[in-house]
């Protein structure tokens, strides 16, 4: 069922060399590679029925817009929403993330108020709360990650009371690989009547996502990140609460009715989608959802616990390495960071790259996560479907000669 | 010409059954269709029995709005709210008689979401999208 | 040079049958159809070196980054920007015009301000003017439309003072084709101290652009419009507006630096793109650019006066028609709308499409110009470089046959 | 292994030249690598004949950044202001003698960006992608 040689015959890209050496592609926390069925799906759309979707009376736009809106019910499919309708489609996380701060965040958080975040998240679901803190008069809060990388629950107790009008918080950090109990910090944000936003982008392409068995009230998302292509991003949202929303953005497709006063909003999930989508890039995400269902997302989570385990191991044994978050790999995804020796992150991404193992340095969107750990920087590796045991051990041998050129 | 526009339909919305307003309506609600502005209004009158006695539409619209509307007062006139009720997509589309494409289907079944919609109170019902998945 | 025939063999979508007819495709004024040349830069890029930008140091990531960054280069050239610093990538049209209203609006903009769009704006460049008049107590004037379709300059004379902030107008009617003075509503505009925004959607596709000589301060307009893929837009400003500028959508890639107190923001244009870009759809646009660069902006210009003169011609002798915007062919763009005796404008386009001709029928997202003109909806044909003049002659068959069918 | 990392830049970043700071600079300037975080401080000192007759840098960060700005104290100790303003990009890459991809171009040209946005008042040099196109 789960092989990854099978697997990587869909990524073809990875069957190439890099500086004379085969590509070990180790960046999937940063964007993953594309399925040849995903590429194929909007080749398809482009060479044979493309046209703009919701108003066309002809056939291309009919077949456009059942393709567009049928991806967005796989979407819903996939992360058990109750409806279609709760299913917004964006740029990225990060415009879903803004949309909640814009058109919920603005209406419904006041001077005094508390927004819950972690230390440990990116700077896509840190800012737009810094943001909208600093033109509310509300504050920032930040549940404190401890020292083994977990977030801290007897902190999180303490810290949520009824000033606290939402908790954001990340299902999965993009730098230790964290994986937080989002179900139970949505029943204690729920106890307190606080709504709970997750950062999904690095969970929801790795693990199995169900909204209604989180009760979550905003999940947001990227289509790049898991198997789609760029240019989508999703906003999970609850109906009742999306409902009372005003919109986001404005223009053509979101409107029921325009007038020169002023105007009336269309049904969700439309309202909140102004202007011409992302339509093919939709459909490229429906089939990447299509290929995350044929493999099955509890394999795909399996695959990557077996896969991160294997990378402690061996990783460990690099003398001079410092290996970031949780070392248990049923408590957190395959996003592996680290150091070696004093050798600046910049130089091993450079050095690996010229061993043709591709990897991310620098704070990864994480800043205040570094400052924490005392760091400008670090090393990560992060794992997806196609990555196998012998791309760790490439990773290792080329560490190894980092450390001889660096002479540690 | 195909069939698409088939003498029945040509008909109903040439020489529309029931259109114009009662006087007296015991319910009455309109909707746009957002796709293209055209409005349906359906004024409805029920009797001591439950019985919808008379029945109106008015509006402007399209031949497959106009056309469904009239068609819709012949299928209620003289049925009770719980039978018209009952009254589903399908028995639209049945009396169209024609295969119809997803965003024309907005304009057939118009005149049965302001049915659904205003005058039995399922103000979220849009028609056609709920529950197909 | 410009030949249509050649042309049409980089589209091979438009080589296929509807309903058993050849396709004629004249809805390129809702979506443009693309050239084999885009969707092959885009595959490229998926298949040989797609990765996230800006921040990963190995090949894929800096060949990705330099094809985006030189996409950039090839739109700020495209419109003859000063720098490609005054490029940003957006979704569509309608987020680059958000993007002014939320970003500069809601500081720019107080109660008692005017700002002046006119009758025939789409709902992209009215509706977020309206909404911020809404918020902050200005109000949204509509220059008028004459009997003609022409913007009433006269008027615009009048009203033009400086209580206004902002100028906010179309190059080119997506119903009337009318074609706008925006150097002239420029010079005017900024001699009272107003800024200008033009959006570009239907202009920048179909003639030669140069935000220098307009001297325009923001030019929004669409990727898909314009041979380009779904997913991008674009927002042109000018560099000392865009830097005084607060961002508007926050949280990766779009700042310097960020603690748990706060952020810093990133140089000109990554300040305002947050998150993941739409990085292969930059890519693809970019492949657009080069396509038309090819044909020669002018020569497209050219092209479309022809076919609108004689689509003007030969739509003239329908009996029953009425066509709508100014009839001079140089004078407007390739966007016809028409109405045909009392035939609802959905009927027909659901007649054409049975002939294998894809119109739109609609208020085209501008309802309050429908509004003025006493419709909900009209007809709409609309040309590109891939139209040739049988394919207006295969539009008047049909019209006549839904004439007959209509008995009109 | 390649030579991306010669001898040359090894050493420099082992053992900088003229790191640390000047008691009493007349110029004085930090730039932060938003890539990574990295700082890059430069105290210059120049005396009365227009001549910098001390240099210093300061800052963490990535071989190449470490480097180049050591290069670079070398480069422009004992210059005129106005020559040392003639410096360019291709005199650092020359220094470091590697070709470098435009990610890692901005860790080499990180000292020359502090050079130009500060001390010399350039503040929106960037560094290098101004001119490029
Ligand atoms: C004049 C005009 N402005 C704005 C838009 C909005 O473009 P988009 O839907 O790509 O944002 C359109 C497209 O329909 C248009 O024709
Ligand atoms: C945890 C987390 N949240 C949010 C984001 C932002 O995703 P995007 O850049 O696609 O908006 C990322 C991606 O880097 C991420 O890892």
């Amino acid at each position: 069922m789960f092989d990854v040689d099978t697997i990587r015959q869909d990524f073809p890209i990875l069957n190439q060399k890099v500086n004379g050496k085969p590509l070990v592609y180790l960046d999937s926390g940063a964007s993953s590679q594309k399925p040849s069925s995903v590429v194929q799906a909007m080749d398809e759309c482009y060479r044979t029925y493309y046209a703009n979707v919701h108003r066309g009376i002809y056939q291309f736009s009919e077949k456009a817009s059942a393709a567009y809106e049928g991806a967005r019910k796989k979407v819903a499919r996939f992360i058990n929403a109750k409806s279609w309708r709760e299913v917004i489609f964006t740029r990225n996380a990060t415009e879903s993330i803004n949309l909640v701060a814009y058109a919920w965040g603005r209406h419904n958080v006041k001077a005094g108020d508390t927004i819950l975040i972690t230390e440990m998240e990116h700077h896509a679901n840190m800012v737009p709360w810094q943001q909208l803190a600093a033109e509310t008069g509300a504050r920032v809060a930040y549940i404190p990650v401890d020292g083994r990388g977990y977030c801290d629950m007897a902190a999180f107790d303490r810290m949520i009371n009824d000033s606290v009008r939402l908790v954001a918080v990340t299902q999965m950090s993009n730098v230790l690989g964290t994986v937080t109990p989002v179900g139970e910090i949505a029943a204690k944000a729920h106890a307190v009547g606080a709504l709970v936003l997750v950062d999904g982008a690095q969970a929801v392409p790795h693990m199995p996502t169900d909204v209604q068995a989180f009760d979550v009230d905003f999940l947001a998302f990227s289509g790049h990140k898991m198997l789609g292509p760029t240019g989508i991003g999703v906003l999970y949202g609850k109906r009742e609460i999306l409902q009372e929303m005003p919109p986001f953005l404005t223009g053509g497709d979101m409107i029921r009715q325009v007038t020169f006063e002023g105007a009336e909003w269309n049904d969700l999930p439309w309202k909140f989608e102004a202007g011409t989508p992302a339509i093919v890039e939709a459909i490229g995400l429906g089939a990447a959802v299509d290929y995350l269902n044929r493999l099955g997302m509890h394999q795909v989570r399996k695959h990557e616990i077996e896969l991160t385990a294997y990378a402690f191991d061996q990783l460990g044994q690099v003398e001079g390495i410092r290996i970031y978050g949780p070392p248990d790999p049923t408590a957190r995804g395959g996003a592996v960071a680290f150091t070696l020796g004093d050798i600046h992150p910049h130089d091993l991404a450079t050095i690996l790259d010229r061993e043709g193992i591709a990897i991310r340095a620098g704070h990864h969107c994480a800043m205040p996560l570094h400052q924490k750990l005392g760091l400008t920087a670090t090393a990560r590796a992060s794992f997806y479907i196609y990555n196998r045991p012998s791309d760790i051990d490439r990773l290792v041998e080329a560490l190894d000669k980092a450390r001889e050129l660096f002479s540690i | 010409m195909d069939d698409f526009y088939r003498e029945n339909i040509l008909d109903h919305y040439r020489n529309p059954r029931n259109k114009g307003r009662l006087e007296n309506p015991t319910h009455t609600h309109e909707e746009l269709n957002p796709l293209c502005g055209d409005v349906i209004r359906i004024d409805l009158h029920v009797n001591d029995e439950g019985v919808i006695d008379q029945v109106r539409f008015d509006g402007k619209g399209c031949a497959i709005s106009q056309a469904s509307a009239s068609m819709l007062t012949e299928m209620i006139q003289g049925k009770t709210l719980d039978e018209a009720k009952q009254l589903s997509k399908e028995d639209i589309l049945e009396a169209l008689g024609i295969e119809i494409g997803p965003v024309r289907l907005k304009c057939a079944l118009l005149s049965l979401k302001v049915l659904k919609a205003g005058i039995y109170g399922l103000p979220n019902w849009t028609g056609e999208d709920e529950d197909d998945w």
